[in-house]
């Protein structure tokens, strides 16, 4: 078990080397290299998910763990964790990515770096893998840097372009704030407990020797980690900007994988959550997920609509697991990363057909432009369809997987605002559905305008042609995994999946907090999950039906104006359509108030000293102006004498500074035979 | 007298005569070769205070490296157009100060310590004991040791390469 | 009566030959291998004590640290004499002085 | 800050020297091992050629034009009588052509085993020095059978040449060549694809077609940068124009077109075109008196003519002017290893002091007929 | 008592009522005797063997005249004739250092034969780290040339000895990292240990074990031991077509008759350490053959490498400084790393 | 990379194929002459050293004015008209005393030009060139046969004439 786990995560490295020492020279460059690595991963998850499943044991963990480093008292281990979760997680990763290695063949065809960006995706594939599987928070930090690092190179990709370097540079660093956060809730943790490992943080939190105050910070500190990576509000910025890289990119590390890597490691951590980090963690999720989705109801680009979606899915999955609503939380993951690769997919298909049809016109336009496509449904019937089927499962429409995991977590944080008795919790439900209504929106806004509709640019329109192979099969496999029954198995009801496996598999791992205060951190009675379940359902296809039919009714049938409607919304559309400002706050808050603090600081040199200097001069000077008055006699020979008294002292003192280091040796030697002499007679 | 003594006299004398010619010497390559001597009679001593290990490391290293550094410093920084290459010296009295408050404060040290002395062990193997040593107690000033010396190989490399012309 | 004190005078010897070079010559090169004296003379004492006094390897292993140092020292020593040489023409350090007022 | 200084080391590379072959002296300004500048200075073995060749009679010219390019005695020969036969108007028979061309085309192959030889030795090998002098001793032993003399031959004559080829000679020179084509793949096992011997050469002192042909750079030299011009095809004299043989140029193998290895790798395969050459020639030997047009005084008309020939070197030139005496008014040659060692210089810059020998070995420069 | 010396004890009984110092002495001064005696007549040989081996490589007879039988005392008349040549030193060398340097470089090889096993009792020396020692004492020989080059006056000689100490220290790398391969498998650095190790049949030699692993490291050790020696292809610091002898140029007569016998016995030399590390030193290659003497053996194994060092000299061209370099530092040293790594994981695991 | 590979491939495999031609050459029969011992056949028409049968010499000075670089010194005396000098050997008459007919073989370029005009074909190159000496001189040949006593009373009959010449015909 553990072997098929480390063999998965280094397929991948090995590929990785082999590609950025070989690539080049490689036939076909050596694009199979990495496909078969992440292929035959695909396959050894398969075989663990398979076993997964026969097995069906909620409780089921396996870890081995070798030393690392051994400073004597001081040990870093190093080891496997293996459970459902990470299993899933392994499958989930090695399916997006090898669907998405397969799609790459075709999107980065031509490429001059080509085999670099397999090489990247190898990498990155490597890093994820291994973050998923290592048993311990050291490792999992380690592998969140590559990852990092991974997304750095991949967003830079392009990097002859400005934006797309820029971008690169935005992201690396807004993770790098949140990784500060990893980083120093990773010191409390290693501090308190003495050990990075999972089980030993576990058992640590479990007997107390992490608690209260201290378990809060580290529990938001570690979380910091997971606002970075995840893309939550304040750090948020990075991942719009992101899709400058490459499209593939965007699905496998920027929908699918490594956002997640956030809401993996609440979900790792879910043990050592108390419930004030809790609570905060899931209103950060909450404001995210509402926030995003007002943004992305303006976007025109194509993707920069599903990179804000995204941010808002994973405030969701943020918010559930905040809300104590682990499967569920972790359940949106798992559904999320199918559709939204795929969506991210379908539109790197339109993208792509926009690209070579404006090449073929040899016109300058951004591909990604909404506004410039329409109609093209029957051009392109496949990635058509799969993007419906996408973009229903995004919506919360049932039948369709992302309805399954939504509910539950619109359930779980209802029945969490029930079971507290603080009623401002109300608030989570009420942002988790008009997050809704609001994905349902902007989903079939994105849906109409690109598909539906009379062609905007009829030029582009007839030079639009639908993908090959190699890219609708993925959009094909991942349709596929969108509906339902994958999750509710062995049950059929396409309206909960509590009879399913994933329900019964990926049970909410038991809090070591709990253990430790001896009563649960959130307490949720069945019958309160269950009703609130049934309610949060109804609620939800009611909101997600009336998203539907708003956006259809704006954008197909046209019932009302858009201009009309924006000149009417107003400072909302503005707001929503510049992103909250946010990108300018923060460059008016941290960016010019460091440099306001570097004017201060060199005014404060200009004004203050160089005003005494110059005040010291001009004082001097008039001094001097003076003593010329004076009679010259006196003062001139007295102060002659002086001067030529400094002078001589100064001529003699400069000696001693002679600049070589042969005299200091001496004088040193000298002062030290000085010393021992002293102590010794 | 036993020979092994007489021996060690020998080897002691030219260490101690070559280091004076290092000091004294103008000719700068005489003073290079006759250091050769110098690590040469430590390299014996070492092998006397049966440090064999360290003997030869030193004639490994001294005299297969760093000397080798130091003559090739002198060839490259004289102008080759004749052998006898002059060093010229600083003022008298500041040395001959050092060199006599020193000789004193070490003459003071040496012989006026108390010292606590063993019984002389003889003669073992000792390679191996140093190997297992630097591998366990001394494992990470052996690991910082390796950075120091990479550092110094980079260092080095960077500052003596001929800057490009601009 | 090849003792602890043998070595030391040996040892005190080298050492002020190796001071003297030091704050005698004017070649730079030439300082350097009053260094390298000097480092010999300490690592003698290393391992005379060693022998004599602590009857370990400790000595030893101090002396072996010493001579990697003493190594690392030559190469960046000479790299930085051959750059003064390159920008000088002379490598005589009573003129190389920049550091001077 | 002063500007940055290096050490300049100005080193005398001969007029004794193993690789310059010769008497010939470059100075090369060094630092360290890196050549800043490579100038070659001549006229250790000057001979007043030229002044000799304004004071004997017109046959008494060949025994010094021997001495001029002594490894390759026959081309030089070659040139001078057919100028002067050109100027006379002597038409000479078909035998003697081709004893011409079949001495000439063989000392092109011994001068060639001689420039590969040495090179190798230049290079630091040493075997393959003394297996092409032991070919070249096969290929004197037919001069000395034809003519008498092994180096300097004094063969072709005004008119005709000196002896006629002995009974069996003919079959002789066929049989090196059956014995000779096969020795060339040694040649190329032990030393041309040697990798060090590559390493060496190719990519070294790359001599790029412009500059070749500025300097006036001509045989192998030239053709190895890539410059299809070979005296033999692109102005026929004797009856070369008869024969089946390629132009060999450079190819850039295994290198840049124009390097050491395609100027060596021109003279191994110029070897094997010769060898067709001479078994063309060979073959089918018309019978005639080679001496019949030999004047007893040679009386040439008075005229000028600038004769030019393809030896082993290059573009061999005599300019001869004739005031109708029986001595020659003046001859001027035009040295082929003259002009091509004078883009050492151009070449030389920024590379080794072993490139150096490397490029000089190269060239194949004899200073017999740089110096004259 | 040292091996070498209780083989002398066994020997000459006296040895056993003598006060040790003085047996230690007298066995020393033996050992040094014939081991400078070993290596004149050796070197002697080597010169004869060379001329022989190059003139029939290029279909030449070599020396045929003085002594008769194919010339065999030519090279003794050479020696004569280098002895009582004139001793020529040039005006305006630094006489000292002249002087000196072909005495370290003579004296460094010797010393490092001290150390060689030539069987199981022939040991001069047998220190427990006489693999260092050998290492250590060889890198002198550096020192020497640069004496050589810089006081010949000569700017070809200098270029000659900056040529040949680069070389020597680039090289002693990938030797000590390829004969760490040796050091690792047998764990020690005992010359006579390194032998004894590989006793058996010629399967259980060094260069034949660790799956082709030792093989690599013997001929990296063989390579980089041609340049140590400054062979052919590495003769740079002596080519002759570029620096006309290099740091030998100005010397002549006996001097330089001592650079010569110490480059030949240096040839011996690191021949004589592949033997032992690697090739089974003085076993034979199977037990069957044990009745002839081990030191014959070894010899016989030395001299065969030496006769492939003189097979690669006129074989092969020369190569250029930085492809030395390139060849020391990117392709000797990296594989000679790989092997002692893998090596050392295979005998972990 | 591949091509680091395929350079050490390269190097090697090269190396050893050169390996295997200089191992081949160690048997293969050597080419060499034990010079003295053993000599090597010359062809009929090999160019040594000068030869005159000065016996069919007839002092025509052909071979003087032909070589270009003066090796060649003849000095004749015209014989007397009853004097019988005999024949060559093809057949001409001998008109000359050859008091001096001297060829300085260390001049000589062996350009073989003197062989080809003589009538009676008495001055040719023979197949002997081992003739090194110790003294430069010795390489000057003296192929005139004349006694001592004939050469000075050739001399003195010489000059008698040079005098009876300038004499003016009357003192007859």
């Amino acid at each position: 078990m553990v072997e098929i786990a480390v063999i998965i995560a280094l397929l991948p490295l090995l590929a990785f080397v082999i590609q950025i020492f070989f690539g080049k020279r490689l036939p076909r460059q050596g694009d199979w290299v990495s496909i078969g690595a992440i292929v035959s991963g695909f396959g050894l998850s398969l075989y663990l998910f398979i076993q997964m499943l026969t097995r069906y044991d909620p409780g089921f963990v396996i870890t081995e763990s070798f030393t690392w480093i051994d400073l004597g008292s001081f040990k870093i281990n190093l080891g496997i964790y293996l459970d459902n979760v990470s299993i899933t997680m392994l499958m989930v990763v090695t399916i997006v990515s090898s669907l998405v290695h397969i799609y790459s063949m075709a999107y980065m065809e031509g490429d001059p770096r080509y085999s670099r960006f397999y090489a990247y995706l190898s990498l990155f594939s490597f890093s994820m893998l291994g973050l998923i599987i290592w048993d311990n928070l050291f490792g999992i930090y380690m592998m969140w840097e590559l990852v990092g690092l991974c997304s750095y190179l991949l967003i830079g990709f392009w990097f002859e372009k400005d934006s797309a370097s820029n971008a690169a540079k935005k992201a690396f660093i807004t993770n790098r704030i949140g990784d500060f956060g990893f980083l120093f809730g990773l010191l409390i943790v290693v501090t308190a407990i003495g050990s990075f490992t999972l089980t030993d943080i576990a058992e640590g939190v479990a007997s107390g020797k992490l608690s209260g105050g201290w378990l809060t910070a580290a529990g938001i500190l570690l979380f910091c980690g997971a606002i970075g990576k995840s893309a939550q509000f304040p750090l948020h910025v990075w991942l719009p900007d992101a899709m400058e890289g490459p499209t593939p990119v965007s699905a496998l590390i920027h929908a699918a994988t490594m956002v997640a890597a956030g809401v993996y490691l609440v979900a790792r951590l879910f043990f050592m959550l108390s419930l004030d980090a809790m609570i905060f963690i899931s209103y950060i999720g909450a404001f995210t997920a509402i926030f995003a989705s007002i943004i992305a109801v303006t976007q025109n680009d194509i993707k920069r609509v599903l990179a804000y979606s995204t941010v808002s899915q994973l405030g969701y999955m943020i918010m559930a697991l905040g809300a104590g609503s682990f499967t569920a939380g972790f359940f949106h993951l798992v559904t999320h990363a199918m559709f939204k690769a795929g969506l991210f997919l379908g539109s790197g298909s339109v993208i792509h057909a926009m690209h070579h049809a404006m090449h073929k016109l040899d016109v300058h336009d951004d591909p990604n432009d909404i506004r410039l496509m329409g109609g093209f449904k029957d051009k392109m019937p496949t990635t058509y369809r799969t993007f419906l089927i996408y973009t229903l499962a995004l919506s919360g429409i049932p039948f369709f997987s992302g309805f399954l995991s939504k509910d539950a977590i619109l359930g779980g944080t209802l029945a969490f605002a029930v079971s507290q008795s603080n009623p401002i919790h109300y608030l989570l439900p009420v942002f988790g559905f008009a997050a809704a209504i609001l994905t349902a929106f902007y989903m079939f806004r994105l849906v109409i305008l690109t598909f539906h509709g009379e062609p905007q640019r009829k030029d582009l329109y007839e030079n639009i042609h639908e993908s090959p192979k190699t890219i609708t099969i993925p959009l094909s496999i991942l349709a596929v995994l969108s509906i339902f029954i994958f999750y509710t198995l062995p049950g059929i009801n396409p309206f909960s999946a509590a009879h399913g496996w994933f329900e019964h598999l990926m049970a909410a791992p038991a809090s070591a907090v709990a253990q430790f205060s001896g009563h649960p951190v959130v307490d949720i009675s069945e019958h309160t999950a269950h009703s609130s379940h049934t309610l949060a359902m109804i609620i939800s296809i009611i909101v997600a039906l009336s998203g539907i039919l708003t956006a259809f009714a704006i954008y197909y049938w046209k019932k009302m104006d858009v201009e009309a409607l924006t000149e009417k919304m107003g400072v909302l559309y503005r707001l929503s359509y510049n992103k909250f400002y946010v990108d300018e706050i923060y460059e008016a808050t941290v960016v010019r108030g460091l440099l306001m603090w570097n004017n201060l600081l060199s005014w404060f040199d200009n004004a203050i000293i160089d005003g005494l200097v110059n005040l010291t001069a001009w004082i001097t000077r008039h001094t001097s102006a003076l003593s010329g008055k004076f009679d010259n006699a006196v003062i001139d020979g007295m102060v002659n004498e002086i001067a030529d008294i400094t002078q001589g002292f100064g001529r003699q003192l400069r000696r001693v500074q002679t600049g070589q280091i042969q005299t200091y040796i001496f004088a040193a030697v000298v002062g030290a035979v000085v010393i021992i002499l002293v102590r010794l007679v | 007298m036993e020979a092994t003594e007489i021996l060690f006299l020998i080897i002691a004398a030219i260490t101690v005569i070559s280091a004076a010619i290092v000091a004294f010497s103008n000719k700068i390559i005489y003073a290079a070769f006759s250091l050769l001597l110098t690590l040469f009679g430590f390299a014996a001593l070492y092998v006397y205070l049966s440090a064999d290990f360290i003997a030869v490391s030193q004639v490994m290293i001294y005299v297969g490296g760093i000397l080798i550094l130091i003559l090739f410093g002198v060839l490259m920084t004289q102008r080759i157009y004749d052998v006898s290459v002059k060093s010229e010296r600083n003022p008298v009295l500041p040395t001959l100060l050092t060199a006599i408050g020193s000789a004193v404060v070490l003459g003071l040290i040496i012989f006026k310590t108390p010292w606590r002395q063993v019984a002389d062990s003889g003669y073992a193997p000792i390679t191996e004991r140093i190997g297992q040593a630097i591998m366990g107690d001394f494992l990470l000033p052996f690991e910082i040791a390796s950075i120091l010396l990479l550092a110094a190989l980079i260092g080095s490399v960077f500052i003596a390469r001929a800057e490009e012309k601009k | 009566m090849i003792s602890l004190q043998t070595y030391l005078i040996i040892s005190a010897l080298v050492f002020i030959f190796g001071l003297i070079a030091v704050v005698n010559k004017k070649n730079a090169v030439g300082i350097l291998m009053g260094v390298e004296l000097i480092l010999n003379s300490v690592n003698l004492n290393f391992i005379a004590f060693a022998k004599y006094v602590d009857l370990s390897i400790k000595g030893q292993i101090i002396a072996i640290f010493v001579i990697i140092l003493a190594a690392a020292e030559a190469a960046v020593a000479l790299a930085i004499v051959l750059n003064i040489y390159r920008y000088r023409s002379t490598i005589d350090v009573t003129t190389v002085d920049l550091m001077k007022n | 800050m002063p500007d940055l200084r290096t050490e300049v080391m100005e080193v005398n590379m001969g007029p004794q020297h193993p690789s310059t072959h010769g008497v010939l002296r470059v100075v090369l300004k060094t630092d360290g091992e890196i050549v800043l500048d490579a100038i070659p200075y001549i006229g250790y073995l000057h001979r007043c050629f030229e002044k000799h060749a304004e004071n004997v009679t017109w046959q008494q010219v060949i025994p010094f034009t021997d001495r001029m390019d002594y490894l390759a005695s026959m081309n030089n020969n070659f040139g001078y009588v057919v100028g002067v036969e050109k100027l006379m108007g002597i038409e000479v028979n078909e035998r003697v052509e081709r004893l011409r061309v079949i001495t000439a085309e063989l000392n092109r192959i011994a001068s060639h085993l001689i420039a590969l030889g040495t090179y190798g030795l230049d290079i630091g090998a040493f075997t393959p020095f003394l297996y092409a002098f032991r070919e070249r001793e096969m290929i004197l032993d037919l001069f000395e059978e034809i003519c008498g003399a092994r180096l300097l031959y004094n063969f072709m004559w005004v008119g005709g040449v000196s002896h006629d080829a002995p009974d069996g000679w003919i079959q002789k020179v066929l049989d090196f060549c059956d014995y000779f084509s096969p020795k060339i793949k040694e040649y190329n096992d032990l030393l041309s694809f040697n990798k060090i011997f590559i390493e060496r050469t190719a990519n070294v002192g790359v001599l790029p077609a412009d500059v070749a042909i500025s300097y006036g750079c001509s045989g192998p030299t030239l053709r190895a940068s890539g410059v299809d011009f070979d005296l033999r095809k692109n102005d026929p004299y004797s009856i070369y124009d008869k024969f089946d043989f390629n132009t060999v140029i450079g190819e850039g193998l295994k290198g840049t077109v124009g390097d050491c290895w395609d100027r060596y790798w021109v003279r191994i395969i110029e070897m094997e075109e010769s060898v067709k050459i001479i078994r063309q020639a060979a073959s089918d030997m018309p019978d005639g008196n080679v001496k019949e047009k030999i004047p007893k005084i040679v009386k040439v008309p008075a005229g000028e003519i600038y004769q030019r020939t393809e030896t082993p070197r290059g573009e061999l030139g005599y300019y001869i002017v004739s005031s109708g005496d029986k001595i020659p008014e003046r001859i001027k040659v035009r040295s082929p290893a003259f002009c091509n060692l004078s883009v050492l210089p151009a070449i030389s810059r920024g590379i080794m002091v072993a490139d150096i020998v490397a490029i000089i070995g190269s060239l194949d420069i004899v200073l017999g007929e740089i110096d004259r | 008592m040292d091996p070498f010396g209780r083989f002398l004890a066994d020997l000459i009984p006296l040895f056993n009522d003598m006060p040790a110092w003085l047996a230690i002495t007298i066995t020393g001064l033996i050992a040094g005797t014939l081991l400078l005696v070993f290596m004149a007549v050796f070197a002697l040989f080597a010169v004869y063997l060379e001329r022989k081996v190059s003139a029939h490589m290029q279909d030449r007879l070599g020396p045929m005249e003085v002594g008769g039988w194919h010339g065999w005392a030519q090279t003794i008349a050479d020696a004569v004739k280098l002895l009582a040549k004139e001793d020529l030193i040039p005006k305006n060398v630094d006489r000292i250092l002249f002087k000196a340097a072909p005495m370290l470089v003579f004296g460094a090889t010797t010393a490092a034969f001290g150390a060689l096993p030539f069987s199981a009792d022939l040991i001069p020396a047998d220190m427990n780290i006489g693999l260092l020692y050998i290492l250590a004492v060889s890198s002198l020989v550096v020192i020497g040339i640069l004496m050589a080059g810089w006081s010949s006056n000569n700017k070809w000689s200098l270029y000659g000895a900056m040529r040949a100490a680069a070389q020597i220290v680039s090289y002693e790398i990938p030797i000590a990292l390829s004969l760490l391969v040796a050091v690792v498998i047998v764990g020690s650095l005992n010359m006579s240990d390194l032998v004894r190790f590989q006793d058996g049949t010629i399967f259980d030699w060094i260069f034949l074990k660790y799956y082709g692993l030792g093989f690599i490291a013997f001929i990296i050790y063989f390579v980089a031991s041609l340049a140590e020696v400054n062979r052919t292809p590495f003769d740079l610091p002596e080519a002759e077509s570029e620096l006309v002898a290099g740091f030998h140029t100005e010397y002549s007569g006996m001097r330089f008759a001592m650079f010569f016998l110490a480059e030949y016995a240096n040839m011996f030399l690191v021949a004589a350490i592949a033997t032992s590390v690697f090739l089974g030193g003085w076993l034979p290659p199977f037990p069957v053959l044990d009745f002839i003497p081990g030191a014959v053996w070894f010899v016989g194994k030395s001299l065969f490498l030496v006769f492939i060092q003189m097979w690669l000299r006129w074989t092969l061209p020369r190569l250029r400084v930085d492809q030395l370099m390139y060849t020391c530092w990117k392709v000797l040293t990296p594989f000679s790393f790989a092997v002692l790594m893998i090596v050392a994981t295979l005998i972990i695991i | 990379m591949a091509q680091y590979f395929r350079n050490i491939y390269e190097t090697i495999a090269t190396v050893l194929i050169g390996m295997g031609v200089t191992f081949r050459h160690l048997f293969t029969k050597s080419v060499t002459l034990q010079y003295p011992r053993e000599q090597r056949e010359l062809p009929s028409g090999t160019r040594q050293k000068l030869f005159v049968n000065i016996d069919d010499c007839i002092g025509c000075l052909q071979c003087e004015k032909a070589c270009p670089v003066s090796c060649i010194t003849i000095e004749t005396i015209k014989a007397e008209k009853d004097e019988d000098l005999g024949e060559t050997s093809n057949g001409k008459k001998k008109r000359m005393y050859l008091t001096r007919f001297d060829i300085d073989m260390a001049k000589c370029c062996y350009c073989a030009d003197c062989v080809f005009p003589c009538p009676t074909e008495c001055i040719y190159m023979v197949p002997e060139f081992d003739f090194a000496t110790y003294d430069r001189n010795d390489l000057v040949f003296r192929f005139s046969n004349l006694s001592d006593e004939k050469h000075k009373e050739l001399i003195e009959r010489e000059k008698a004439k040079e005098a009876a010449k300038q004499q003016p015909p009357e003192a007859n």
